[in-house]
């Protein structure tokens, strides 16, 4: 297992009820999101969602590095 | 070279597309979007936007990179708000210098269309009768 | 209501961006030709506007009238530069103001290709060389 | 013959050497800018051009009116 932090953005961290979390995860960033949303109640799926680690897009099914800072990017609206 | 910026104050455009002009620039197009006091029929009482600043300046870097790349054109400026905004305030503001309309307008077209899919920025509406809610329309 | 002014001096564009903005306005489109320092590899030291101001005046009308009608905007304005102009000095400039961008930037795209197409205006090119002359294009 | 007032611009003022000029003309504006280019030189040929009179756009074939102020539009070169 490695121990990395989240950060949710807009509807994810109204849902989460904070703006970063540190967790302890396996498996890749598709499995740490459904566990995340399973915990937290997210309304959005993840194939609406992008994914970033350590401030760079990245692959669904990327590997949860120990250490590393992930975000989940809901559907963008600014503009 | 800085292209694009997000901005936590309201900022100058005169001062902006000052910087994007020089003797070889025939044409400039820019474009603003500005808050509107509807969406979909419903009325806005004011909005925010809340951006994921490392990775929104790295995508909006890369969407002007593209475009200068892209286009014949000398230069480009794109600067979006992010806090607070009230009704009639500037959300975001795209420039860009060239030789020739043309480029001018298809780039400036290409920076704001990018812009809005892809840089990791959200819009917080404050509706006139009490709701309120983040958007997150479709993904293209 | 009158959208299409000539201008024998130089003229602020800020104050006529103010003007097309209201609480309707989601996106605004502008486009300003410049005088460039050089056309077709000639360097160009300087320019003169020419134009049959009734004529011109009444066409360039014409022309914001019609981008009214077809596009889907809130407001828009044209003013044109004429007499003589230094490198880098503004031409023309348009502004288009609307609910979404897609209006603004087609009808500020129409705006400026009719008027360089119709309004009886006529650039008088002075070159580097020595030499100058009326530049007359092929008409489309 | 109706008389009627010219207007020059651009490069027919140059080759005219004034701004505008009265002239006595019959037939259609064709016609009147046919006898003007040979009087002047013009080197613009008809086909290039417009014409408006008292500040409208006409057609070639309208006739010559007395007292009317014709203007030929060489190509524009605004913006």
């Amino acid at each position: 297992m490695a121990l990395i932090t989240v950060l949710y953005f807009a509807s994810l961290r109204d849902a989460a009820g904070v703006a970063s979390e540190t967790v302890e995860a396996g498996g890749d960033l598709r499995a740490l999101y459904e566990a995340l949303r399973a915990r937290h109640g997210f309304a959005l799926p993840q194939d609406r969602l992008r994914v970033a680690v350590d401030g760079e897009f990245a692959r669904w099914d990327d590997a949860v590095r120990s250490g590393s800072e992930i975000a989940f990017i809901p559907p963008v609206s600014g503009g | 070279m800085k292209r694009f910026s997000l901005s936590e104050t309201p900022f100058d455009t005169a001062t902006l597309r000052a910087q994007l002009l020089d003797d070889r620039v025939g044409g400039y197009a820019s474009f603003e979007g500005w808050v509107r006091n509807h969406n979909e029929n419903r009325a806005v009482g004011g909005l925010r936007y809340e951006a994921y600043v490392a990775l929104a300046e790295a995508e909006g870097q890369r969407i002007l990179d593209e475009a200068m790349d892209r286009f014949a054109i000398v230069d480009a400026h794109c600067v979006h708000r992010i806090g607070d905004l009230a009704i009639g305030e500037l959300a975001v503001w795209v420039g860009v210098s060239a030789a020739h309309r043309d480029a001018a307008f298809a780039a400036c077209r290409y920076i704001i269309d990018e812009v809005k899919a892809r840089v990791p920025i959200w819009k917080h509406e404050q509706y006139a009768d009490g709701d309120a809610g983040w958007l997150h329309p479709d993904s293209r």
